[in-house]
């Protein structure tokens, strides 16, 4: 190639994506991104941060509906979802107003339109060819259907449209009890909406550990969020103001479930097709662009990032690829990334948070009796108590060897993640852990004790 | 006394500063006074890991002095 | 002695003795434990559990007063302050109940009453002499005054009166801009009051790293919390149902506050008087009992934990010196707590938290030119904007060394100094925490930003 028009060149401006261009080009490489949509993808505009979004507005409407029981009297009037949908947009605007500045501000050539792998080093846009001495690919995801079931954006729909709607339903069926479908299921609980959640497999958020299932699943039905596990979508008849929704459970006897809307909610596929990496010799599997653990396909010069690649589709595994892709063709040589130590929080009420290994995947790694665990209960956790919310922190360590698990259940236990990705992914023992006495009165302590626990020195538990 | 970086830190090209150790290995070869730059690393990446640490301080595979 | 009645005795059932006594019987030693009040003493009755969940019913109110922001329509009708009391006291009843199972549990002798130490390894409850092989010290600490100002529980009250408080004051001056004193604040303003906080220093929160101050202050400007620094207490006239509070400032010159109630939170001394450690000769400054860095005063076999021990008056400093003092008479040598690295949290409205050296602090201590410091503003952290609070987390490291100070402030950032305490305390560079992307979108995000940030890479700041 005579003199290609960016060192890096990226396709899709996703998490995946403008996070490798922001980091190139603070490392003094010349970027292109190619977007069609808004920079920012999926996470920014129809993922993550809009749903956080509404899920704290849900947090809100709870609080105000319970707030007598902390001695607040109030009353709750209703959602204004107007008034949601504006302030979930606002806070979409000012992040995405700070990420194109900071996009602009670094020099990164934005090249809007749809793009296609036209060469091996080439991508098109409206027309015009662009090459990269390196091309990242970054298209990301979008949501999957079953066969049969067809989304038609009114009735039977997808976190898109949910993200859009101008008001609370009365009831939903939600097809899938994973992390999109549980955050969802327990915003419009919240918001007041009777919630039915259908998922094929025995347990809700079945990617996590089986104990924050079974925790998720008690707390679901105290706050009378209905679920069926076992149970496979079979059929949906749309109406004009409802659905029926037919599902099928493990003996294969059927049942009808009414309610106003079906959100299919069954998991993401990558958008790759018509793209053109087919013809230029990527390899593929099943829609996915497979890479080594350096984020390289099989051509040369060509990486790829995100959710099109196997793995966990989360925004900062995307930062953190991008990143790491960055740096690669820089020459910095960072290390790989080791999956399992990249975080998973379900934003729920309660929320679901783990990283590391399963205590099932830890003992088929290690042997049953190569493991440890040990359970701390946020009943013992002044701070929990005061939020009145319940749930654990459970540890996994190999015997005598680092912690290689952490799973936690309960209110805002999300934001205990970043301390549990440390000890994980700096491979700390229990040991390292006990001697740093936590806050007093924290929700952090919980981990300190579940620390000293596992170390053999409970403090406020039963030894 | 604290390990330094491999590579000193530039400001562009921070990102390739390789400490020789996780941070919970530094922290136990500074509690145990073993000096890493002593070792010979057997860990991945060229890093000291825990075992190189605790057999130049003659201690017991688990490390731990505060187990009940 | 011949035969002791006890291998531990403890003098004071606070965070710091109840904490030794739990780990002394863990590691098979007798305990006994001498008790006046109730066991868990300050931390569990009047201090740490209590105002937290007066917090929390603030933070409930003030969510429900501002949640048309959020599109929920709700009113707040007022503050129920039986109700408020009602849950406080049910927080601190249960977790009361779950620390008297487990000081049972591990078969620790509580002895109840007054106790005096009556010889060097002897304390007299109730005209009963009881012996130990150790003796640790631990009666913690009360509310100071200042001279010439009375408390008379009515009028003028502090921190213990407050928190029986039956009703919400419609204006409050609190003398202290400390922790105790910015926690009250924020509190009562969230309930309705209006609230002016004199504070001798020329910032609130004084211990902490100046940035923080500065926040916190801009914070309570908005909250239209009136506060006067570098402003001394003269006088207070109390009358029937008010009070007149004579101030004065840096010039001297006079102005007088009134208000319903002042709350006196200048401080909190020693419980040493009258106990008899001077008697036995237990070297002591200003009514504090002075320790080795292994808790060991004076006396042979004597210790002292806690408050009554000159530093960090917090509950986990004495869970951890508790702790440290058992293992040490269990021959177990446990490695001297460092004290800057135990973590600091006011759980105001936004939270104040820090772990290690302030930046002036670290300046002294390694020279300005000898660090770093970078601030990454929760203006571009996700989660942040969705609970639209404002604050910072700003990192102080040696240069091409590790991390020695992080302070944060925003809402529930208290949370977040649990990783900060480990990468403080495990002496983690920026460069270690940096390739660890964090949860999107978590606040604990922020600390991973800050960490690249420092370590020359910022992901979603400027560089
Ligand atoms: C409802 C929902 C909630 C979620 N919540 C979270 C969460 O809380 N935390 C979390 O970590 N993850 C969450 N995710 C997942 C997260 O959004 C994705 O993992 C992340 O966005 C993947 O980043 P990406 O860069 O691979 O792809 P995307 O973000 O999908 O970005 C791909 C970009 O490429 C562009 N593009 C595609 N094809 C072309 C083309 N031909 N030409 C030009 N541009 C193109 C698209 O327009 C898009 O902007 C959520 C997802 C959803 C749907
Ligand atoms: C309003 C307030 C809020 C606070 N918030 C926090 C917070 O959020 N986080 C935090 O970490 N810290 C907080 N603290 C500080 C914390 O409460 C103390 O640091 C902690 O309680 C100290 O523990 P201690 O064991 O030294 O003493 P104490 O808890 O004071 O316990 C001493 C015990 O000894 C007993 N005693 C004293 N003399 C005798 C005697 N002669 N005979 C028998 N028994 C005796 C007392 O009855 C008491 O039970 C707060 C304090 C207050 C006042």
């Amino acid at each position: 190639m005579a003199d290609p028009d960016f060192d890096v060149l990226i396709l899709g401006a996703g998490s995946g994506g403008y996070a490798c261009a922001l980091r190139a080009a603070q490392l003094g490489l010349t970027v292109g991104l190619v977007e069609k949509g808004n920079v920012g993808g999926t996470c920014l505009h129809v993922g993550c941060i809009p749903t956080k979004a509404l899920l704290h507005a849900a947090e809100v409407a709870d609080q105000t509906r319970e707030s007598e029981q902390f001695g607040v009297r109030a009353s709750l009037e209703g959602i204004d979802m107007a008034g949601v949908n504006a302030y979930k947009d606002g806070v979409v605007q000012r992040l995405f107003k700070g990420l194109t500045g900071l996009i602009k501000g670094r020099g990164i050539t934005v090249i809007e339109g749809a793009g296609r792998l036209t060469g091996p080093r080439e991508v098109t846009v409206d027309g015009k060819a662009w090459t990269g001495r390196h091309v990242v690919l970054a298209s990301g995801s979008s949501s999957r259907s079953l066969p049969g079931l067809e989304v038609d954006g009114e009735r039977v729909i997808t976190s898109e449209h949910a993200l859009r709607l101008d008001r609370v339903p009365a009831s939903v069926v939600v097809l899938g009890g994973g992390v999109i479908g549980c955050e969802f299921a327990s915003v419009w609980r919240s918001f007041g909406a009777e919630v039915t959640i259908v998922e094929a497999l025995p347990r809700l958020v079945p990617a996590e550990d089986e104990a924050s299932s079974k925790a998720l699943e008690r707390a679901f039905r105290k706050r009378k969020i209905a679920f069926r596990t076992d149970t496979r979508f079979h059929s949906v008849k749309a109406g004009d103001s409802s659905v029926a929704v037919t599902v099928e459970g493990a003996g294969g006897e059927q049942s009808v479930i009414e309610a106003d809307l079906l959100l299919v909610a069954v998991g993401r596929g990558p958008v790759t097709e018509g793209l053109g990496y087919d013809e230029q010799g990527v390899t593929m599997e099943r829609g996915f662009v497979l890479t080594d653990d350096r984020c390289r396909t099989n051509l040369e010069g060509v990486y790829a990032v995100g959710d099109i690649v196997p793995g966990l589709q989360l925004a900062h595994r995307g930062f953190q690829q991008g990143i790491f892709v960055a740096e690669d063709i820089a020459g910095l040589d960072p290390r790989p990334i080791d999956e399992a130590g990249i975080p998973r929080v379900t934003y729920s009420h309660p929320e679901v948070a783990s990283v590391g290994l399963s205590e099932a995947d830890a003992a088929t790694a290690y042997g049953a009796d190569g493991i440890e665990t040990v359970s701390y209960d946020l009943g013992g956790n002044g701070k929990s108590q005061i939020l009145k919310t319940q749930g654990f922190v459970k540890l996994v360590r190999r015997k005598d060897g680092p912690v290689v698990g952490v799973h936690l259940v309960g209110d805002r236990v999300g934001e205990l993640i970043g301390e549990a990705q440390l000890i994980y992914n700096w491979e700390g023992y229990p040991e390292d852990v006990a001697p740093l006495v936590h806050a007093h009165p924290t929700q952090n302590e919980a981990l300190g004790e579940a620390h000293l626990a596992l170390a053999g020195k409970p403090l406020h538990a039963h030894s | 006394e604290t390990p330094v970086p491999s590579t000193p830190a530039a400001p562009a090209a921070a990102a390739s500063v390789q400490v020789l150790a996780k941070p919970p290995v530094r922290k136990l070869a500074k509690d145990l006074g073993v000096d890493l730059r002593s070792l010979t690393p057997t860990g991945p990446n060229g890093t000291v890991s825990r075992g190189d640490v605790e057999a130049a301080a003659g201690a017991e595979p688990a490390g731990v002095s505060t187990g009940s």
